[in-house]
Parts: structure tokens; C-alpha cells; sequence
């Protein structure tokens, strides 16, 4: 009965985000909603999100599901949307506050941390290792650096995190500021790129410099990660379930809104692929070109 | 006679240019100190070192005795001195109040402006002046006449013992030049003393009591006004005679038109505005300043609108709604204005003189023929005795008279069969004004057409083989050129209101 | 006579806000009505109050900014820093109130003081070090962004130890007043700078010279007037402006985002830009600016409203833009 | 004579690179000679072959954009549109030769008609319809960026199927010539355009009308010159240039990413006001706009490789341009 569900999301340019979308839409198709996919250009517009909030809750939608870009910043909108009794569902990123009644996210943490264990895996334990992050201030790019610093400090004594630089998921900037990494650290032994633009910039940094013998972990797919994968440019990387962490919140906001009872902690889940995984039908359903 | 200034061995260079060597001047109180001299000799400049603005390489300048060297606006006001400078410098955004008290704004407590005392003091001071003006009207939209008069109010309103004036009549007509000289009597009887730059001979016997002569920069002399003639104050000015010889008007009634226009008509500004102008002939325009005759010019060449009217060129019903049309048509039009209109001040000599005739430099793949534009220029340089270090210098770096000189020289190098000289002698010295009236009659001499608007009558009755007057818009009538007609007869047309319209139109 | 002045020129109270372009603004005026009245068309949820307020409220952030950027650029100049200087503004409060603890009043006079000496530094750039205002203000813009994050540590900066603080963007002294009218004291304090500006423009020196300055500084220092004097307080002023954004943002998130800023200045310069100011200075209203940053407001919430997809939305965006700014020049003439 | 007039104004060819400025263009230089030795001094792997080409290349898409906007700037306008104006025709690129598999030189051909094309379209807004270039090219900044996403299904287009299409901007002819010199053709693309341009600003008669429009375009138009058409040529030549950077970006990322571009123009147009082109229009060179160019983007490399951290990084770059520029005027004095 053209219910409708609006989705205020971190970004929408960017391939993730496009493979959410679909996720999302997926859900929508199977459950006869009608969704919105909305998102700001980067990771720091906090108060454009909370416009695009205010112009969904102007829609009265069924329910709502929302990525905070910063939770506390929202809360006044998500009281206004309890009180008028849409639902909210929380995705990619947890809201803390007890008003969204589900939570579809990634473990960025626990993923970061996956990532340096491999990254120790592949560099002998020891060893200068370099982040090229894509935001300094972001809750994704805080929790991927920080999972993966950690983990390093934690149980790898031996290995040096040199640098940590930020290219704003930029290709183009990814990629000149690995060519810088790479010049003021020689003997550099890994890269660790925290979402697709930052994992193709270092590629492309490295393949630039002619630099063969680094270790590259990527995070996301994306065709160029994956091309690089299989080619062995990249070495693996971290993947989330994007298409998943879409449906899954459609699916629940629905729910939420016909009043069915929903659990409170959807996680997405992650895994890590490489050349030899990613084919593999339960990667290669998570992976987007 | 007590001297309230003495400026004694003043030099000044500029890069590549020496603009002052050795140059001096005295000026009493209670007197009015002309001070002459060729486009680039040194007029402005020296003032400007007086006045603060420029600082002198060398030299003492004296104020009531006491050596002073003022530095900026500032300290020349404090020392009694005021200018008004030969370039306008108004604030266009701002009202005509608003200019004159810029930095003396009549304020309430927080600095808030009184602004109703601030018009009725500027209402007095226009009132003072003859001068029919609101006071809240943005400047920016007043001819440079009234804008000149703004600035002379301005000045008037310091009330300083020492008022310079550089070219104040180059853009005023004779009733205002007349009105301005009341004032300028009225400060000399309160002691004050005026030094008065001026290219119109004719005014230094009406007003100056001394007059100082300069050439290149330097000083050449000192002479009593009223003595002297007028003839041995230019050879002084310009190290030669300068003789003209009167005017010969042809008949012309063989030759084709050249241009005709149709009832030309655009609100108040234009109305109906009909004439012909043969080949070979120089149709002068007087009127009064807001007689409609730039806009005339304007609309003949595109450069504004018209609501009605035809116009014809060699016979044929032109369409021109953009000077590119004119052009190409074959009109060119030299505007009165040539800050706003007239040149790319921050470009060079050579670009600005070819400015109107690219395409004759250009080879057909658009690569501009450098060489041939150096020549051209050059060329044109030396025939109006253009005072630049070179033909690459920028043309804001030039004196006010040779930036009009490129003006007239971009338009003379651009060979149009119909040429509109707007006030082309506005600031130009008496040498290279006979220069500019050779070249319009060689024109002619060549069978091209000319409308020669100027607001000097003198001007236009020496140049022109018809003379049409406007007033208010109209046609009021159009004289023949030549000794029968004098400047009251054109004065009466000029000043030909509403009423007796009917009989102008039918004089033609 | 001064009554019939006043309204031609920056005299008279309300004539103030509108200056000599009066009729000017009309029509810029006439293209938000326009855009109104179509978005009421295409979508029956556009106009209600809730929504109206939404809009007035995202309007109030960028059009504080561009109040003062407008000043700046009637002067002839241009603010590339508004932007992060208003981050900087809003992370100066969290350190005073959050990290110092100390009372509200000084941390939002903080900010805004905060505001005030960065404008104090771009004018003495621009007006002493003759460096052009574009460079002058890209290099503060960086310097202000970097120390923005240097300060914060990162980190957005928390307000909820000082309650009070939210309530200055979001809470609703009108609503007091005249219940069911949930007006946000953000877009009052917006229409209060409004006037304040708009007075101190067509009323005081200060404004008085605003404009000398951007139709003619040469012929200002030719009459003798301190010009970069001037200039240094008009960039001041300007500063504590965009403090004053920076209190509000930080308020309306509750929290000062260190990141956050970058992409403001054009924004507001387009909101300047489009209501009618020249940048070539010299000319330009305080009521002009405020349409056209709620034309940009109305836009980017009408197409929100009306579920247009987003990169639809930014076509349409620039196309209306290019429309409303054409209208108003064919109207003029 | 010719010859002593040539080094003044733009005349006399190496002379045209530099144009009237000569002087001071030599000036802004010093400052990146400063630069480079402070960074060397600073980290001993800076000075490298590898890094210095590194820079080069870095310097090449903006370099380009920058001298694009160049002759937008000289006329006293401005192009705000640039950046995404690039991806435009760098997502056009992508459906000619991926979407269509049409042949190498047709999908290059096609990304620089596209920018020909948009420049065209903000020349006739500005030109035509009077609208102020800030705002024409404003809403082709959003119209392009809308367009891109949508033309690309926002999502980025690969170039695997042209394998020839990366060694537009990776290969190096150079080296093929002088081995050991590994020199991208990116870069060498930037110098040929750079040099081109020059040229054009300096012998020919676009290039004359370019400084004269911003100049005095009254002047120019009652001089009988066709002042609109010849500005929307300009704009469409500098159109055409920022199709040459798409293509160059495009070919470096070896794929079209359509939601990249937004923000280049800022730093492209700081480049050309740091490389002392006047944004009041009338003066600029292309040398100058290469230095900018080449100033920026050393100091963002040389404070990378000194690893500075990033806050800290931006700091130093909005300082030192303020340094660089001011050195530079007062050195003028
Ligand atoms: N700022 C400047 N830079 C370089 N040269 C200058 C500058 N100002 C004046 N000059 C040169 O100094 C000389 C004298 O100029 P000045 O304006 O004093 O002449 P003038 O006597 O006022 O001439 P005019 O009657 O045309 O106004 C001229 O050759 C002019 O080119
Ligand atoms: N640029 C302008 N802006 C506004 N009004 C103008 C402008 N130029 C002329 N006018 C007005 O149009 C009318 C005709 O002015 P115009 O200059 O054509 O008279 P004119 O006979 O040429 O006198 P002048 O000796 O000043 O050239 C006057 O009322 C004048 O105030
Ligand atoms: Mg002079
Ligand atoms: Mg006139």
C-alpha cells in the first residue's frame, strides 16, 4: 500500500554505497516498499545529513534508516522521528542512543584488526608498515585506522607503523601521497588502504613507483580491487556485505513499521579475500564491481 | 606679496622617464598661478609632488616660508593644500554627498553617519555653486561633466588656502566654465591662492594673474598674464609658433551623403533627431552639456538603443545595433569618456592604437604580424607627437593629454569613411590640438565625413563646414560654418527650449 | 528632500536593508516566490510548518556566513576562510566550555572573538601585507583547518556538559511567546545579524566605507582617509560574524566537528553572489544576501521533498540557479 | 626595435611565456628555487630523480586545469566549473571507447570536444546572457558533476578494454628517446599545452582579445570588436583544455571516476592567482600559472615526504603560500 522507507546514508557516490543502494532496493523489490537513498558528498557533513534527515521526516515515511555520520549531532531529529513513531533503523555504523530499534552494521574493528593480522602474516611479523586512511575524522575512518594500529601495538611488537596519511578516499590524492610514503620510506614492506579509493590509490602509488615487493591490503571491492587482486598486485583485502547490510536494513525498518518483532543486533558480518578466495561464491555474493 | 608657496629645483623620475628636472613655481596669495605646458611636461606630476602623492627626488618646497615635505593626502590637507586631480578619482557606487565627505562624514555617537545634514551640506555647497544637482545621486551615473563639477565641490568644500586645479574645464562647457570661474574669483578675494592647469589658451587671460610655463619637465619661465600674449606664452610652452589658418568651408553640395539619419528618438535623451552629412564635409555639434549629443553619437554607432528612427549610410538603410555593425559599416566613434570607454588602460601603447584594426595585423591562421603593429604605431606616435618612453609602455603610465592623443590615433589608423570625434581635444595641449584639426581636415580633404562634437565653441566654429545645435534632445537647428555665423546665434539655438521648437526642425 | 534620498541611497532604516537596488531585490525576491509556489505544486508535503521551519533552519548557519562574507566582498575582496574559520570558531567554544569548563557566555564570546582576530589576521594580510584577498584567505582557510584538527585532537568536541549550549540554535524563545510557532532561536539570531549588519552598512561609517572602499580605494586614500584602517575592522567585523556561525553549528550539532567547514565559503559566496552582489565590489544588500541563501536552501530541500533522485538533484540545482539569476538580468532591463 | 620591445610586453616567444611580467614572474620562481632547497635540506629523499618526476606528475592534471582557467581569469572572469568539468569529459572519454568500444583517438577526441563543448555553454551564459561568470559556471559545476554520475550510472568507468589509453599519461616517450630519463607523457602533455597556450596568448589575436576583455571589455566592444563571440571562443578554448586534463586523469587512473573533480578547481585557480595572474583580469602569464602549479604541489609532496603530520601539513601550506606570495611582493617593491 506504497509504504515507503527512507534511507539518509554516510555518502552515495562512492561504489559502496552504490552496493548498498542495490542491497537496499533488493529488499525493497521482495517487500513491496517504495525507498529514497540519500547521502552527503563526504564523510564530514555532519549537519547536511541532519538537512536530509529533516527533509525525510518531512516525507513521513514508514520508517527510516539512518548511517549517522556523528550520532550525538542526529539525536534531536531521531527524538522528533520517535515521537511522531517511524521506526529507525540503524545501518553501517551503530548510533548510540537507545531510539533506533536495529542495528545492520560492520564490525569495522574487528575487520581493521583482521586486516593487520594478515598484514603481519604476510610481512614476517616485522617490519615498517604505512595507513593511507580516507578520513581523519570520520567514524569509519577512525575505526578502521584505530582497529588496525591497536591490533599492531597489541602483538606485533616487531612491526613499525611509520605513517598514517589521509587521501579522502581520493584516488588521484591516494595515489600521490603513497608515492610520497614510498620515497620517505624506502624500505616500506606494507601498505594498509582503508576503503576502496584509498586501496586504489596505493595501488597505483606502488605500481607507479615500480615497487614490487610490498605488501598491499585493500579494504571493499570494487572492480580495480579486485583486477588488482587477482593480478597479485593486492595481496587481499577486508570485505563487508554491503548488498547485505542494505537489505538487512530495509528489511528490518519494514518490519519495524508492520510492527513485527525484530532482533536488535544485525551484524553484516566481514571477511577477508584474496587471489585464491575470491571466487569463491560466499566472497563473490558480498564482493560489487 | 607674501608667497604661501615656493617649489624650488624639483626633480621626479619614473622608470625610463625623467618627468621633472629642475621644475619650479611660486604662488602668492590671493592670486590665480596658471600653470602651461605640452601634454607630458610635467603639469600633473609636479602638482602631485606638492600635493603629497608623488615623493620628490630632489628640490624644496616651501609652504608660507617653511620647508615642508607633505607625505600622503593627509598632511597636504593638514598644510592647507587641495587638488583636484586632471583623472577623476569619484567613488561611483557612492551618492554625490556621499564622495564629497568621504573621510568627514558629519557623525552621531557609534560612529553613525548624519546623513540628513550630510545632503544639506552638499545641497548648500551645489547651491554655492550654481549647480543644479541632487545630492544623492549615485555618481556613477552622471556624465563626466557633472562628475567634474562633483569634484570641484569637493575640493572647494576643504576651503584650503592653497587649491590646485589640474584641467578642472576639460570636461565643462562654457556655461559652467563660466560659473566656476565666479567661484574661483570669490577665493581669490578671500586670499586664498590657486594654481589652475589648463590646456584653453583663451581662459588664462579671463582668470590667471601669473602664468608659469613648462617644457619637458623643466622650468622656463614666469610671465604676467595680462601682459603677455597668448601667441608668445605657446612658443614658450612649445618652442615654436603655432599659427591656424582660417577656416576655408567648401562647397560641398556636389558631393554624395555620407551618412544620413531619420528621426532618431529614445525617451527624453534623443527626439527625433534627423540630419545628412556629405563626403568631404565636418559637421560640428554644439550644445550644452546634457544637449544629447553623446548619446546621438552613441545610438548612431550601436552603442545604445534606439526606439525609431533610420539610418543611412551611403544611401543605404543601415542596421546597426552594435558598434561591431558601425565598424563594419564603416562609422568609427571616439567616445568623450576614455577611461571607461576608450582605452585598456593596462595595456600597452601599440595594443590599444591597433585595438579597432586587429584583423588588418593578422594572418588568416590568427597569428598577430607583431612587426607590421610596432610600425604602425610607431608611425602613428610620431604623427601626433605622442610623449611615451616607448610603444610598449602602459598606457595608464602616460599623461592625461597623450592618452587621448591614442584615442584619436586608434580611430585615425582605423580607415573609416565616417568618423564621430567626441571632445577629441579634451585635455590636449594647443600644439598637438592644431596637430589633431590638420589631421580632421586632411580626413576631409580625402572625402571622409566627420562629426566633430565638442563643448568648445571656439573649437567647433574652427573646424566645422555646418554646425548642428542641439538642446534638450532636439535638433534645434543646423548654421552654416564659417564667419557668418557667430557664437551667439548658436547660444540662442542652444538654449532653445520646449517652446519654440517648431521653426528649428525646418531650418535644414 | 533627505526622504526622497534615503531610499535611493543606504539611508533610511528599511531602505536600509534594501538599498539602492530596491527594486533589484524585488525580483530576486520574485524567483524564491517562484520556487516556493512550484515545490508547493509538486509535492503536498513540502509546504507544511515543520518543513518551513526545516528550511529556515538549515538556512541559518550559511546565511550568517554569508552576512559576512558579504561585507568583504562589497569591499572588493573575497573569504575563501569563512568556512573553516567557522570550525575553528565552534571548536574555540568547545575547548572553553568542554575542556576548560567554564561558564556558556564566555565560551560563546569566545568563539565569536575567536572569529574576530582570524578576521583580524586575513585584513591585516590583505590591507598591510598588500597580499590579494584570494591568497591572503586560501592560506588562512588551510592554516584554520589544520589547527582546527591540531586543537580538537581530532575529535569532535562534546557539548553535553553545558546543557544550555543546544539550546541556542535549537531551542524556540518565540515558541514562548506565540506557542505553536516553533521558530528555532538559529534562524532568530540569523535574522538578528541580519539587521545588525544591514544597519551598521547603510548607517555607519564602517558600512560607509564597505562600499568607498570596493567602488574606488584609490580615490579613498586620495581624500585622505586611513583605507587600511578601515579595511582591518571591516575584516574584523566580518570575523566575529562567522563566529557567530561557528557558535550556531556547533550548538545546532551539539558538538564542534573538527573536519566539518571545507565547501562553505562557496556556498555562501554563491548565496552573496546570487542575491545580487557584484563581486567586483562596490555594490550590494544585506536583504539580497538572504534570499539568495534561502533560494539555495529552498532548492536543495524542495528537490529533497520531492524525492528527486541525488544526482538529479544537483542538475537541476545548477540549472535553476543559471534560470533564477537569468530571470532576474532580463527582468532588470 | 621589435626585438628590445618583445622581452616587455607579449611578444617575442620564450619572451610570450613570460610576457610583461617578466620581472616578476622570475620573482615567484625564487620562491619555488627556496622551496626546493628548504625540502632537501629537510629529507634526504626528496632531492631523488624518482620523487622529482613524482612531482612533475602530480602537477600535471592540475597543471593543466590551472592554465585552462588562466585565460578565463585574464578576461576577468572566473571558472568555478573546471574540476568537475574534467571528470565530465573524462566519463565521456570512458563511453566512447568502453561503453561504445570506439577507437583510441575518437575517445580522446570526444573527452576534449565535450570540455569545448561545456566551455561553449559557460561562454554563451556569460557572454550572451549576461550572467555573471561566478554563477554560470557555478551551475555547470553542479549540472556537469549531476551529469557525470548519471551518464556513468555513478559508477566508474574502466579503461581495460583500450590498453593503449594508460600510456597517454604513464608512458614516457622520453625515455624511449633519452633512456634513463623516465619523464610521463602526462608531463610532457602539460608542457606541450603550457607552450601552446603561451602561444596563443601571446601572438594571436584570441590571445590579444583575452588580455583586452579584461582589460576594458567596453573599450573592446566600442572598438568595433565583436566582443561576445570572441569571449565565448576563449571559453571555449579553455574549455577544451580542461578536456585535455580529463583525458590525462582519466588515463592516469586508468579509469573515469565520476565523483571526483569537485574542489580542483579551487586549487587550480590558486595556482594561477600564485603564479600572480591578477583575478581583477588584464595581466597573467602561463609561466606563472606553471610555477604556481609547481609550488603547490612541491610543498604538499615535500611536506609528505618530510612525513609532517597531516594537520600540521596544512597549517604549513596555507603559511607558506602566504610567506611565498608576500616575499614576492615586497621583493616586487
Ligand atoms: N606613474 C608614472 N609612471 C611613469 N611615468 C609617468 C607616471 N606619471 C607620469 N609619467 C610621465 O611623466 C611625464 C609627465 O606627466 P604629467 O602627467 O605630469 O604630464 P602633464 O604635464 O600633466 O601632461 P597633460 O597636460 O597631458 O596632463 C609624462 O611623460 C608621463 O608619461
Ligand atoms: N553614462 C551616462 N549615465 C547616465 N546618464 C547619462 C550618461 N551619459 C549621459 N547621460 C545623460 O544623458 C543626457 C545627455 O548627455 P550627453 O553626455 O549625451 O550630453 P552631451 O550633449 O554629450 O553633453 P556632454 O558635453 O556632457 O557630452 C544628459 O542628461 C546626461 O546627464
Ligand atoms: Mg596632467
Ligand atoms: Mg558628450
Amino acid at each position: 500500500e506504497g509504504e515507503y522507507v527512507a534511507l539518509v546514508s554516510k555518502g552515495f557516490q562512492h561504489q559502496f554505497w552504490q552496493a548498498v543502494q542495490s542491497g537496499a532496493e533488493m529488499a525493497a523489490e521482495e517487500l513491496g516498499v517504495k525507498i529514497t537513498f540519500e547521502g552527503p558528498d563526504n564523510e564530514t557533513m555532519v549537519d547536511k545529513q541532519i538537512d536530509m534527515l529533516a527533509a525525510a521526516l518531512a516525507n513521513k515515511p514508514a520508517a527510516i534508516g539512518f548511517a549517522a555520520l556523528d550520532s550525538q549531532a542526529a539525536i534531536p531529529l531521531l527524538r522528533d522521528a520517535d515521537e511522531a513513531g517511524i521506526p529507525i533503523v540503524a545501518f553501517d555504523s551503530g548510533v548510540d542512543s537507545d531510539i533506533p530499534l536495529a542495528t545492520a552494521a560492520t564490525n569495522n574493528v574487528a575487520a581493521a584488526a583482521l586486516a593487520a593480522e594478515k598484514m603481519a602474516e604476510f610481512i614476517g611479523g616485522k617490519g615498517k608498515v604505512a595507513v593511507v586512511a580516507h578520513d581523519q575524522t570520520s567514524r569509519t575512518g577512525i575505526e578502521r585506522r584505530d582497529g588496525f594500529l591497536d591490533k599492531i601495538k597489541a602483538d606485533y611488537p616487531d612491526i613499525e607503523v611509520v605513517t598514517v596519511q589521509y587521501g579522502a578516499g581520493d584516488q588521484l590524492k591516494s595515489t600521490e601521497l603513497t608515492k610520497a610514503i614510498l620515497t620517505a620510506n624506502p624500505d616500506l614492506n606494507g601498505i594498509f588502504g582503508t576503503n576502496e579509493g584509498s586501496a586504489i590509490g596505493v595501488v597505483n602509488g606502488v605500481s607507479e613507483m615500480g615497487k614490487e615487493d610490498l605488501v598491499i591490503i585493500g579494504y571493499d571491492s570494487g572492480k580495480a580491487q579486485k583486477d588488482a587482486i587477482r593480478s597479485g598486485l593486492m595481496a587481499g583485502a577486508i570485505t563487508q556485505n554491503p548488498v547485505g547490510i542494505g537489505y538487512e536494513t530495509v528489511k528490518a525498518a519494514v518490519m519495524a513499521a508492520r510492527g513485527e518483532k525484530i532482533e536488535s543486533e544485525i551484524d553484516t558480518g566481514f571477511y577477508y579475500y584474496d587471489a585464491d578466495t575470491i571466487d569463491d561464491p560466499k566472497i563473490a555474493a558480498v564482493l560489487y564491481d | 606679496m607674501d608667497k604661501i608657496v615656493e617649489m624650488i629645483g624639483i626633480d621626479k623620475g619614473f622608470p625610463g622617464v625623467q618627468a621633472l628636472k629642475d621644475a619650479q613655481l611660486e604662488l602668492r596669495k590671493g592670486e590665480v598661478h596658471a600653470l602651461m605646458g605640452e601634454n607630458g611636461a610635467g603639469k600633473s606630476t609636479l602638482m602631485k609632488v606638492l600635493s603629497g602623492i608623488y615623493k620628490k627626488d630632489a628640490g624644496e618646497i616651501l609652504i608660507r616660508g617653511k620647508s615642508e615635505e607633505p607625505v600622503g593626502p593627509r598632511e597636504a590637507q593638514a598644510l592647507g593644500i587641495g587638488i583636484i586631480h586632471q583623472e577623476l578619482s569619484l567613488m561611483n557606487d557612492l551618492s554625490a554627498a556621499q564622495n564629497i565627505f568621504i573621510g568627514r562624514e558629519p557623525r552621531r555617537s557609534l560612529g553613525r553617519i548624519d546623513d540628513a545634514a550630510m545632503n544639506r551640506q552638499a545641497a548648500e555647497l551645489f547651491a554655492a555653486m550654481h549647480l543644479d544637482l541632487d545630492p544623492a545621486v549615485l555618481v556613477g551615473d552622471l556624465t563626466i561633466a557633472k562628475q567634474q563639477m562633483i569634484e570641484i565641490a569637493k575640493a572647494l568644500s576643504f576651503d584650503s588656502e592653497i587649491l590646485v586645479m589640474d584641467e578642472p574645464t576639460a570636461a565643462l562647457n562654457d556655461a559652467e566654465i563660466a560659473d566656476l570661474f565666479v567661484i574661483i574669483n570669490e577665493l581669490k578675494a578671500k586670499g586664498h591662492g590657486i594654481i589652475y592647469i589648463s590646456h584653453k589658451m583663451d581662459e588664462l587671460k579671463r582668470i590667471a594673474d601669473r602664468v608659469t610655463i613648462m617644457r619637458d619637465g623643466q622650468y622656463v619661465g614666469t610671465v604676467e598674464a595680462k601682459e603677455t600674449p597668448v601667441a608668445k606664452i605657446i612658443a614658450m610652452m612649445v618652442g615654436r609658433e603655432v599659427n591656424h589658418e582660417p577656416l576655408v568651408v567648401p562647397d560641398l553640395s556636389e558631393f554624395p551623403v555620407a551618412l544620413e539619419v531619420r528621426g532618431l528618438t529614445r525617451g527624453k535623451e534623443i527626439r527625433d533627431v534627423s540630419f545628412d552629412l556629405r563626403k568631404g564635409e565636418v559637421l560640428g555639434f554644439a550644445g550644452l552639456m546634457g544637449a544629447g549629443r553623446t548619446e546621438v553619437a552613441r545610438a548612431i554607432f550601436g552603442a545604445d538603443p534606439l526606439e525609431a528612427g533610420e539610418i543611412l549610410v551611403a544611401g543605404e538603410t543601415t542596421r546597426i545595433t552594435s558598434p561591431y555593425d558601425a565598424v563594419k559599416a564603416g562609422i568609427g566613434y571616439l567616445s568623450e569618456d576614455r577611461k571607461r570607454y576608450g582605452l585598456a588602460v593596462t595595456m600597452d601603447v601599440a595594443a590599444n592604437t591597433v585595438m579597432p584594426n586587429l584583423e588588418r595585423f593578422t594572418s588568416s591562421t590568427g597569428v598577430l604580424n607583431e612587426p607590421a603593429i610596432d610600425v604602425a604605431t610607431s608611425d602613428m606616435v610620431d604623427k601626433l607627437k605622442i610623449r611615451t618612453p616607448s610603444i610598449h609602455q602602459e598606457v595608464r603610465l602616460l599623461s592625461g593629454g597623450n592618452q587621448q592623443k591614442i584615442v584619436v590615433g586608434k580611430w585615425l589608423l582605423r580607415d573609416c569613411d565616417i568618423f564621430i570625434f567626441d571632445e577629441p581635444t579634451r585635455g590636449i595641449d594647443v600644439g598637438a590640438k592644431a596637430e589633431i584639426y590638420k589631421l580632421i581636415e586632411d580626413l576631409t580633404a580625402r572625402g571622409k565625413a566627420v562629426i566633430m562634437i565638442s563643448s568648445e565653441l571656439p573649437e567647433v566654429m574652427r573646424l566645422s563646414h555646418r554646425i548642428l545645435v542641439m538642446c534638450e534632445g532636439r535638433v534645434t537647428g543646423i548654421l552654416p560654418g564659417g564667419e557668418e555665423t557667430s557664437q551667439e546665434d548658436i547660444m540662442t539655438l542652444a538654449t532653445q527650449r520646449e517652446t519654440t521648437q517648431q521653426n528649428a526642425g525646418n531650418m535644414q | 528632500m533627505t526622504a526622497s534620498v534615503d531610499v535611493k541611497k543606504e539611508g533610511g532604516f528599511l531602505a536600509g536593508l534594501i538599498k539602492s537596488g530596491a527594486h533589484q531585490k524585488l525580483l530576486a525576491f520574485a524567483s524564491l516566490i517562484m520556487l516556493l509556489i512550484g515545490f508547493s505544486l509538486g509535492s503536498p508535503n513540502f509546504m507544511q510548518m515543520s518543513n518551513m521551519i526545516a528550511i529556515l533552519q538549515a538556512t541559518s548557519v550559511i546565511g550568517v556566513l554569508a552576512i559576512g562574507v558579504t561585507l568583504i566582498i562589497i569591499t572588493g575582496g573575497i573569504d575563501l576562510s569563512i568556512g573553516t574559520m567557522m570550525t575553528f570558531c565552534a571548536v574555540i567554544s568547545g575547548v572553553f566550555l568542554t575542556y576548560w569548563g567554564l561558564p556558556l557566555p564566555i565560551g560563546v564570546l569566545a568563539g565569536i572573538g575567536a572569529g574576530a582576530f582570524c578576521g583580524f589576521c586575513s585584513g591585516t594580510f590583505v590591507a598591510k601585507m598588500k597580499i590579494p584577498p584570494f591568497i591572503a584567505t586560501l592560506g588562512m582557510m588551510l592554516i584554520l583547518k589544520g589547527l582546527s584538527l591540531v586543537i580538537s585532537g581530532t575529535r569532535p568536541i562534546y557539548f553535553n556538559d553545558t546543557p544550555g549550549f543546544s539550546e541556542i540554535s535549537r531551542g524556540s524563545l518565540i515558541e514562548n511567546i506565540i506557542p505553536g510557532l516553533p521558530i528555532p532561536n538559529g534562524v532568530l539570531i540569523l535574522f538578528l545579524v541580519a539587521i545588525g549588519t544591514a544597519y551598521v552598512l547603510s548607517k555607519t561609517v564602517l558600512g560607509r566605507y564597505t562600499y568607498a572602499l570596493g567602488s574606488n580605494e584609490e580615490a579613498v586614500r586620495l581624500s585622505g582617509v586611513n583605507a587600511d584602517r578601515w579595511k582591518i575592522a571591516i575584516y574584523t567585523f566580518a570575523g566575529s560574524i562567522c563566529g557567530v556561525a561557528g557558535v550556531l553549528i556547533a550548538s545546532r550539532l551539539n558538538s564542534a566537528q573538527p573536519a566539518l567547514g571545507l565547501g562553505y565559503e562557496l556556498e555562501a559566496i554563491a548565496a552573496v553572489v546570487i542575491g545580487g552582489t557584484s563581486l567586483a565590489g562596490g555594490r550590494g544588500t544585506i536583504l539580497g544576501t538572504l534570499i539568495g541563501a534561502l533560494i539555495m536552501s529552498v532548492l536543495t530541500n524542495g528537490l529533497r521533498v520531492m524525492s528527486v533522485a541525488q544526482e538529479w538533484q544537483t542538475v537541476a540545482t545548477g540549472a535553476i540557479i543559471i534560470l533564477a539569476v537569468y530571470a532576474d538580468m532580463s527582468r532588470k532591463k
